[in-house]
């Protein structure tokens, strides 16, 4: 286990440190410090992965996280995850990763068939086939979908945690290579509380493979410095591994820290990852530039390699990825790394496409001995899993043909460099607007947002010492514009490295042996196969505008979303279309910069935090007294409390019986419960219901609805005089917070005058509604005060004192009982309950929950407003036009009821349906029909909105909306169920028992 | 030429040289018999079945950027018929009969995959609301199944049954699926044209000419332009056509959100939409997993919400499926939805004679696509609102007739 | 006996203890929600009169004697708490003094749980789950503000100018609040 | 996500707020007098610009108090926020 292409010496891998991996399940050796891919190359594994449309072998392009290529299956198991970066993912101990996209394995690859009938499949193939028979395709979608996809999802839970943060600084520098860093020390020296942030495990940037140097120094040894200073400094968080993923308005940044995934992690208490929602007064982008490949035939095979990226893999880790280089280039920069190479020992030869280079140029090239062919092209590739021979030919003055005979020569690393591109993802994201700038080929920013700086490379400006002055007084500036006006001395005197990047001009394609558009493999998007004759035929079929031939070829839409292919496209649009490219325009750069995991973002919100879960003070007596719950809003309510494995229907039978014939007990706690005071509060409940509350007596209790402005009825509730002037409402358990609301919102907005507060209680109280006929003689065993009807009549509320508590006790009944509802402070509700439950016990005394509560209301015909009503149903509707007020002027919703459709005679109304069998129970939400066809469609009148069967009655009830309900009582109605069956059922007034109200009035 | 498999490989000999364009850029002419302004699915399916289904011709589409730039491009591309009130129902059921035989009736692929779509019920309020939807469906001849739990978690494996919010059961609809959205604004604008529809891009409307209150042209950022008919479908920018015209619409446009994950491999074969939980999820062809974000609530015509939505369906998705914790989101986009009311569409005539209006989709226009173009191509070939147009016009907003799905779908108690 | 008659989902929980993170819960007391307008300076003089202090009147000021301390909630809104055995005195108090002006005060002493939190990362977890910027707002001792932690609104009180909050929450959300806390804490247990 | 300033709590990020739509719209005084066309555009017509909007927002999470924003809708960008006594301000800054 040797690493082939390691170099003796240099990179900051950790030599003393050997680390083991495995890759397609073969063992290999790396050192701390690398990345898979510097691993794997320093093996001389260049076969990485399989493309996605045509299944072509794919080795590694870059050495960053723009990377298309070298994508693989990272774990096992639960921690596996698709699609990871081998150029980003760190080495540790027993990593494992594979090849993704193939099958049987990378090398024999059945998906490669793709390959061979590639010439039926260019862009779009899809839209013009697969459409006979008609369908079909669905069977034809089966095999697509099969080829289709990169990686696997895991198929276990995630073990691992993320966490998340709010961050609040005055500038925030994204990207810590020497811009971003000198920007960031500036900042700080100013006196600013600064951030920066860089996504690799070691700041510095590219100019940590490079001999540049900085004030004199080395530009590591300059960065070491700078990095040292910034960490000392206490105004300043400097974060590695930490990817500005998404800028979006009002400077709000969020960020992904890698914090455990880059070792591993299963027994730490750290994260995994932690997202960072970063809110920055002024930003500084720094994000610096990607190298742009070169669009010529055969340019995907493994082995082929962004110049700067092989650089990278020399300088930082100590591997030479070939030993007989090619270098493909049109630019000066490029040459760096041909010098670097041969000062490792390899053979290089640097094919440039421009005819004339620069003297100095020239002269490195004899001083290293480099072999060159000024105006040649690269116009084949060769080898099946890797690049072992290149065919070259010299082009024409003009270009546009070959002169001299074609030359292969073999090669086991070909480098490509066809100029840099900024990466002005991010400052896009914000925002930002572009322009096309000749100089470089390649967009850089233009107008820029609010607060807002871009700097260095990032900025279009590739002469380091003038970037590294604009980026100090970014940095002074954004500090000032925060109120840090330290005065600072400058700290930037000389910068300068071996090859600048002057200019470049974009290539759209290097002519190659056959013509672009026969078949040629020029690729542009190497993740999605995207070839330069797919962008001819996109221009040719009228998918001309760039999001047109970006969605018609999906040129860009890989997961490095076009960092590699944009610019090429857009250059060969340009090229096709004869205009300039800035013309040609750009698609929007969406966030994220880079993927972004799901689970980093959902954080905590999931399992027992996905949403609150609301409880009552009694909660712990429902779980351990058995009990259902139901969810009601985020409220966890008991729905019944099945004894000895009792069913539902069983146990809502006793509970029923119970509440009917003895005593019942419900946690009504999750009611809401408004306070409302104020000289103007009679005034005011006057316009938020329907019905009159001036002559309410101090300790009477009033049933109200409440419409909204369509007049329809959207929450109900009772509400007492407690004094002079002061309210307690309740509302539904679901609505209060929207009642509460809407009720602020008239008060703050509409009647400013008007003298009310209203103040939120609904915790404040514990509510246990005892009912039934025993109800008034266990409450009587627990207080001292009399009870009788003639002190706590119907509708009455009196504060007495239960169990020794101050409590207000409410005869109100919504099951048709004699009921007691007993608040009490919720710090006594455990205490209370228990009591009442004890001194129960000879009454037998038996909690219910939701559903016998449901059951019982539907017995006495009293509405639930979200069951019974849709949000469409007036007052009149529901047969309550007594609660209506006819005098009032006004109140809301009133005048909605005399509008034309809402004033119709014919609407749906509320009825009760008895079904003529005595023994169905209608499915709630199932549909009344006047005539059953025998097959669907039919014409429907109305729907059931509640349905049980009685247990005091011993029948099935059930309420309905209907046409014309009101005039309907005693006609039979059909309704048909899903198996086919028609159920006859008769209509009824919607009280189906004690009409009369003696029971509760009693 | 026409599309086939064979073409395609005939083509291949000839490098793929020879295929024409699907639609060409014309010039726009002084006069139209029927401008339809939005060349969205919407729009280009209007002057497709105006040109087709009525004979008519002499007609433009024109659309200020891109065809299908707008929602087209930029929805989470479910389609479904499963609505509570007849008049809904009928409309996008509409919508999915002309789904199925889209493709060919196009000769161009848009996709349609009936792949099903699940409508997950939580809580017991869950189960009432869809299985008041699915006898309404049952009974309009819609298809729909109610499941309960046992069988969801049959039907779509590594979903979580039990988390905070447990599911209960669901209401299928196996008829419902997804389409390519691209293909759809592509197919009916390369048929449109076919029949001689000029589709305009590049192309601004910048004044309506009206005289004695009938629409007679439109100024644009090419020049003006004469119509007998104009039949505006400019989703997300519906207000600020119908201001030029000279009145207001009970609409508001706010951000719609949504996003996709690195492709993978198939895992998730169905739609699954939940509302206890907000979840919108879907799986494309290419692998991605497609998320549906909600809407913001303020007014904004930047096609950019608040990252918060985009956040907050993060739980929801790995509550719902937790195994997608480690996949990563590729990209999030957004657009502009016109909001009425009731979340129906407003279909029919303007205050304005001879100028017509479809807009009000929210965010649930794609799947209407084929439908709402049917209907809203009758209503302009005919002056008056289609069967199907009528229930939504913009009186229903004086009268009261509200056609409230989102109130049925109203939570209390 | 007062034990057994007094429980809330706190009573239940052991105060918990991680590197610089320490969770309690607090006992009760009195907590009166009290409105009015801040321009009646009749109302102004007569809190004054009564409790010793002004009611405040910048946000997020909270102002504080012996006996009472009282947070600011909004332009017409303010928390006063007290003793709990002072309570029913300071209701009857306001009610007589104040008599024939328009404010309100409600009980609300059950309808808020409070949990303590303090240490040296007590920050660090707030940072979890509040978008408040701690770096304006609840800086110093004697300030408050409500925002949201996670999904629970909360009303946080600043104890001292170390790190040591008094967090507000309402009593249905204490149990969720809590095991978030708790959780959120997870990194720095031992 | 946008900075809102609150008018009574200083600035604070917009997931403490909600919005409820377009503002300076008063309800009829008399709302009997008014038609069934009038009723309805006060319901529900609104002027939905693409440029400055008045709208109210609260402070969910914070003071609960409603209040007046100016803001424009292409860009987003919050041009004031005022209480819900103050009259409306200009239509001047874009």
């Amino acid at each position: 286990m040797f690493n082939r292409n390691r170099l003796i010496s240099g990179g900051s891998i950790d030599r003393n440190k050997p680390i083991n991996f495995k890759f397609n399940g073969q063992t290999f050796k790396g050192y701390e410090g690398d990345t898979l891919a510097s691993a794997l190359l320093a093996n001389d594994v260049h076969l990485i992965g399989r493309s996605f449309k045509y299944h072509r072998p794919r080795g590694i392009l870059t050495s960053g996280s723009e990377e298309p290529n070298a994508l693989v299956q990272l774990n096992k198991e639960s921690r596996t995850e698709p699609n990871a970066r081998a150029t980003e993912i760190e080495l540790y101990e027993g990593l494992e990763a594979s090849s993704q996209n193939c099958w049987p394995s990378v090398k024999y690859d059945i998906g490669a068939l793709n390959n061979l009938f590639s010439r039926i499949l260019p862009a779009g193939f899809y839209y013009k086939t697969f459409m006979w028979p008609p369908s079909a395709w669905m069977f034809y979608e089966y095999f697509i979908r099969r080829a289709a996809g990169l990686g696997e999802a895991p198929k276990e839970k995630n073990p691992d945690r993320y966490e998340q943060k709010f961050f609040y600084c005055d500038v925030m520098v994204v990207g810590a290579g020497v811009t971003g860093l000198t920007a960031a020390l500036a900042a700080a020296r100013s006196g600013a509380n600064v951030l920066i942030v860089d996504e690799k495990p070691e700041m510095g940037g590219y100019l940590l493979s490079s001999k540049a140097k900085i004030n004199n120094m080395d530009a590591k040894e300059w960065i070491k410095e700078t990095l040292s200073e910034l960490n000392s400094l206490s105004n300043v968080t400097v974060l590695n591994r930490t990817t500005a993923t998404g800028y979006y308005d009002y400077n709000y940044i969020t960020a992904l820290q890698k914090v455990t995934n880059h070792i591993e992690n299963s027994n730490s208490k750290l994260p995994r990852e932690r997202f960072w929602r970063i809110r920055s007064k002024e930003v500084i982008l720094a994000q610096g530039a990607f190298e742009r490949p070169l669009v010529f035939s055969g340019n995907d095979r493994p082995g082929i390699m962004m110049a700067s990226a092989a650089q990278v893999f020399i300088s930082q880790y100590g591997v030479l990825p070939g030993n007989s280089i090619t270098l493909f280039t049109n630019n000066d920069h490029a040459y760096t790394v041909a010098v670097e190479a041969i000062s490792k020992g390899a053979k290089v030869v640097v094919i440039d496409l421009r005819s004339n280079v620069s003297n100095e140029i020239t002269k490195l090239c004899e001083q290293n001995k480099i072999e060159t062919y000024n105006s040649h092209a690269v116009t084949s590739t060769h080898g099946s899993k890797k690049v072992n021979a290149i065919t070259l030919q010299e082009l024409s003055n003009d270009k546009q043909s070959f002169v001299g005979d074609a030359v292969t020569i073999n090669t086991d690393l070909l480098l490509m460099s066809g100029g840099w591109n900024p990466a002005v993802q991010l400052f896009s994201q914000s925002r930002g607007k572009l322009k096309y700038d000749d100089q470089i080929s390649s967009f850089i920013p233009d107008v820029l947002v609010d607060n807002q700086y871009v700097i260095g490379t990032n900025n279009g400006n590739f002469n380091l010492k003038q970037s590294l002055i604009d980026s100090l007084n970014a940095g002074i500036s954004a500090a000032k514009e925060t109120g840090n006006k330290k005065d600072i001395e400058e700290f930037i005197s000389e910068a300068s490295e071996p090859q600048e990047f002057t200019t470049s001009e974009v290539v759209p394609y290097v002519l190659g042996s056959k013509p672009v558009t026969h078949g040629s493999k020029h690729f542009i998007d190497f993740q999605n196969d995207v070839t330069a004759s797919d962008i001819f035929l996109a221009q040719r079929e009228g998918y001309i505008s760039v999001e047109h031939t970006k969605r018609y070829t999906t040129t860009g839409m890989a997961t490095d979303q076009g960092k590699t292919s944009n610019v090429n496209a857009l250059a060969i649009m340009s090229h096709i279309q004869k205009k300039p490219v800035g013309e040609v325009g750009h698609t929007t750069f969406r966030p994220p910069y880079v993927p972004q995991t799901f689970g980093a973002m959902a954080g905590r919100n999931v399992d027992q935090f996905f949403d609150p879960q609301r409880l009552t003070a009694v909660h712990q007596w429902h779980k351990d007294n058995g009990a259902v719950f139901e969810d009601v809003g985020q409220w966890k309510r008991p729905y019944f409390y099945p004894k000895n494995k009792e069913n539902m229907k069983d146990a809502v039978n006793r509970e029923c019986l119970a509440a009917r014939n003895s005593v019942g007990i419900l946690d009504a706690s999750t009611l809401g419960k408004i306070d409302i005071q104020g000289p103007d509060a009679a005034k005011f409940l006057n316009l938020i219901y329907t019905n009159a509350w001036s002559k309410l007596e101090i300790g009477a209790c009033r049933y109200g609805l409440m419409c909204n402005e369509h007049g329809m009825v959207f929450d109900d509730g009772v509400t007492t005089r407690i004094g002079e002037n002061h309210y307690h409402m309740t509302t539904t358990s679901g609505g209060a917070a929207r009642v509460m609301s809407w009720l602020e919102e008239f008060l703050q907005t509409e009647w400013l005058d008007m003298k009310v507060y209203c103040t939120s209680v609904t915790e404040q109280w514990t509510v246990l509604s005892i009912c039934g006929p025993k109800s008034r003689e266990l409450l009587a065993s627990l207080t001292d005060e009399n009870i009788d009807n003639t002190n706590l009549p119907y509708m009455r509320m009196r504060p007495i004192k239960v169990c020794g508590i101050e409590a207000r006790v409410f005869r109100i009944s919504f099951t048709g009982e004699l009921s007691f509802e007993i608040n009490v402070p919720a710090r006594y509700g455990k205490f209370v309950w228990d009591k009442v439950m004890e001194a129960g016990k000879q009454y037998k005394i038996t909690p219910y929950g939701t559903e016998t509560m449901h059951v019982l209301r539907a017995e006495k015909g009293f509405i639930i407003v979200g069951q019974d009503t849709d949000g469409s149903a007036t007052p009149s509707d529901l047969n309550m036009d007594w609660i209506v007020s006819k005098k009032k002027e006004d109140f809301l919703g009133k005048r909605s009821f005399v509008r034309s459709d809402t004033a119709r005679e014919n609407r749906k109304h509320l009825v009760g349906l008895l079904v003529n069998d005595k023994k169905t129970v209608l499915p709630e939400g199932s549909h009344i029909v006047d005539e059953a066809n025998k097959k669907p469609p039919m014409k429907m009148s109305g729907h059931i909105t509640s349905s049980y069967h009685s247990p005091t009655l011993g029948y099935p009830i059930a309420m309905a909306m209907l046409k014309n309900g009101k005039n309907r009582h005693g006609e039979i109605v059909l309704i048909p169920l899903m198996n086919g069956k028609v159920i006859e059922a008769t209509v009824t007034d919607s009280v189906f028992y004690d009409k009369e109200g003696a029971r509760q009035n009693d | 030429m026409k599309y086939s498999l064979l073409n395609l490989v005939r083509n291949s000999f000839s490098y793929h040289e020879n295929w024409q364009e699907a639609w060409s850029s014309p010039e726009l002419k002084k006069e139209y018999d029927i401008i339809i302004v939005g060349g969205g699915g919407h729009g280009l399916g209007t002057a497709y079945y105006l040109a087709k289904e009525f004979g008519l011709k002499n007609i433009a589409v024109l659309e200020k950027g891109w065809i299908g730039g707008g929602n087209t491009g930029r929805n989470t591309t479910i389609i479904r018929s499963n609505y509570l009130w007849d008049e809904s129902a009928a409309l996008y059921n509409h919508a999915v009969n002309l789904w199925e035989g889209l493709s060919s009736e196009l000769n161009y692929n848009v996709m349609f995959s009936q792949r099903g779509l699940f409508h997950l019920a939580h809580t017991v309020h869950d189960m009432q609301e869809i299985t008041r939807r699915g006898y309404s469906n049952h009974l309009n001849g819609i298809d729909a199944e109610i499941l309960d739990k046992e069988q969801v978690l049959k039907k779509i494996p590594y979903i979580n049954g039990d988390g905070r919010y447990p599911i209960m059961g669901a209401l299928l609809q196996r008829r419902g699926g997804t389409a390519r959205h691209d293909a759809v604004a592509w197919g009916y604008a390369r048929a449109a044209e076919n029949l001689g529809v000029d589709i305009i891009q590049n192309c601004e409307v910048k004044g309506i000419n009206i005289t004695n209150g009938t629409v007679t042209g439109l100024e644009t950022t090419r020049g003006s332009v004469k119509a007998k008919k104009v039949g505006l479908v400019p989703a997300g920018h519906s207000s600020v056509l119908a201001n030029m015209a000279g009145f207001h619409l009970p609409i508001n446009s706010v951000p719609l959100q949504a996003l996709v994950s690195e492709p993978i491999k198939p895992i998730l074969d169905c739609v699954i939409m939940s509302n206890a939980v907000h979840v919108y999820v879907s799986q494309s062809d290419k692998g991605e997993i497609v998320v549906g974000a909600g809407s913001d609530a303020y007014n904004s015509y930047s096609q950019r919400g608040s990252f918060d939505m985009i956040e907050h369906i993060m739980g929801p998705l790995v509550e719902l499926f937790p195994i997608f914790s480690r996949l990563k989101m590729l990209r999030q986009w957004g657009g502009i939805v016109d909001v009425t009311p009731d979340r129906s569409p407003i279909i029919g005539k303007t205050p304005v004679e001879n100028l017509f209006i479809n807009c009000g989709w929210g965010t649930g226009g794609f799947k209407a696509t084929p439908g709402s173009a049917h209907t809203f191509a009758e209503t302009v070939a005919t002056g008056e609102p289609s069967k199907m147009a009528a229930p939504f016009s913009i009186d229903r907003h004086y009268s009261g007739a509200l056609v409230d799905e989102a109130a049925a779908a109203a939570v209390a108690h | 006996m007062i034990d057994k008659i007094i429980s809330s989902p706190l009573v239940y929980k052991e105060d918990f203890h991680a590197n610089g993170v320490n969770l309690t819960s607090t006992e009760f007391v009195g907590k009166l929600n009290f409105r009015c307008s801040p321009d009646n300076n009749i109302i102004l003089n007569k809190v004054k009169d009564i409790t010793g202090i002004n009611l405040p009147l910048k946000a997020g000021e909270v102002f504080g004697n012996n006996e009472y301390r009282i947070q600011w909630l909004g332009p017409n809104e303010w928390i006063i708490q007290c003793a709990e055995d002072k309570k029913d005195e300071l209701i009857i108090n306001f009610k007589s003094q104040l008599s024939g002006e328009h404010f309100s005060l409600t009980d609300i002493s059950d309808y808020y749980l409070t949990i303590r939190l303090s240490g040296k990362n007590s920050n660090e977890i707030l940072s979890k789950g509040t978008s408040l910027d701690l770096k304006t707002y609840i800086c110093n001792k004697d300030m408050c503000a409500q925002t949201y932690i996670a999904k629970a609104t909360v009303l946080i009180d600043r104890l001292s100018n170390e790190p040591m909050y008094d967090i507000s929450v309402r009593w249905s959300y204490a149990e969720y609040l809590w095991e978030w806390l708790v959780d959120a804490s997870y990194e720095f247990t031992e | 996500m946008f900075v809102i300033k609150c008018p009574y709590c200083g600035e604070r990020d917009q997931t403490e707020f909600s919005c409820h739509g377009e503002s300076h719209i008063a309800r009829p005084e008399n709302p009997n007098e008014v038609n069934d066309k009038e009723w309805g555009e006060y319901l529900f017509f609104r002027s939905n610009p693409k440029g400055i909007h008045y709208e109210r927002w609260t402070h969910d999470h914070g003071c609960r108090q409603w209040f007046n924003v100016k803001r424009h809708t292409v860009t987003d960008k919050i041009i004031q926020t005022y209480t819900m006594g103050e009259s409306k301000p200009e239509d001047n800054n874009v």
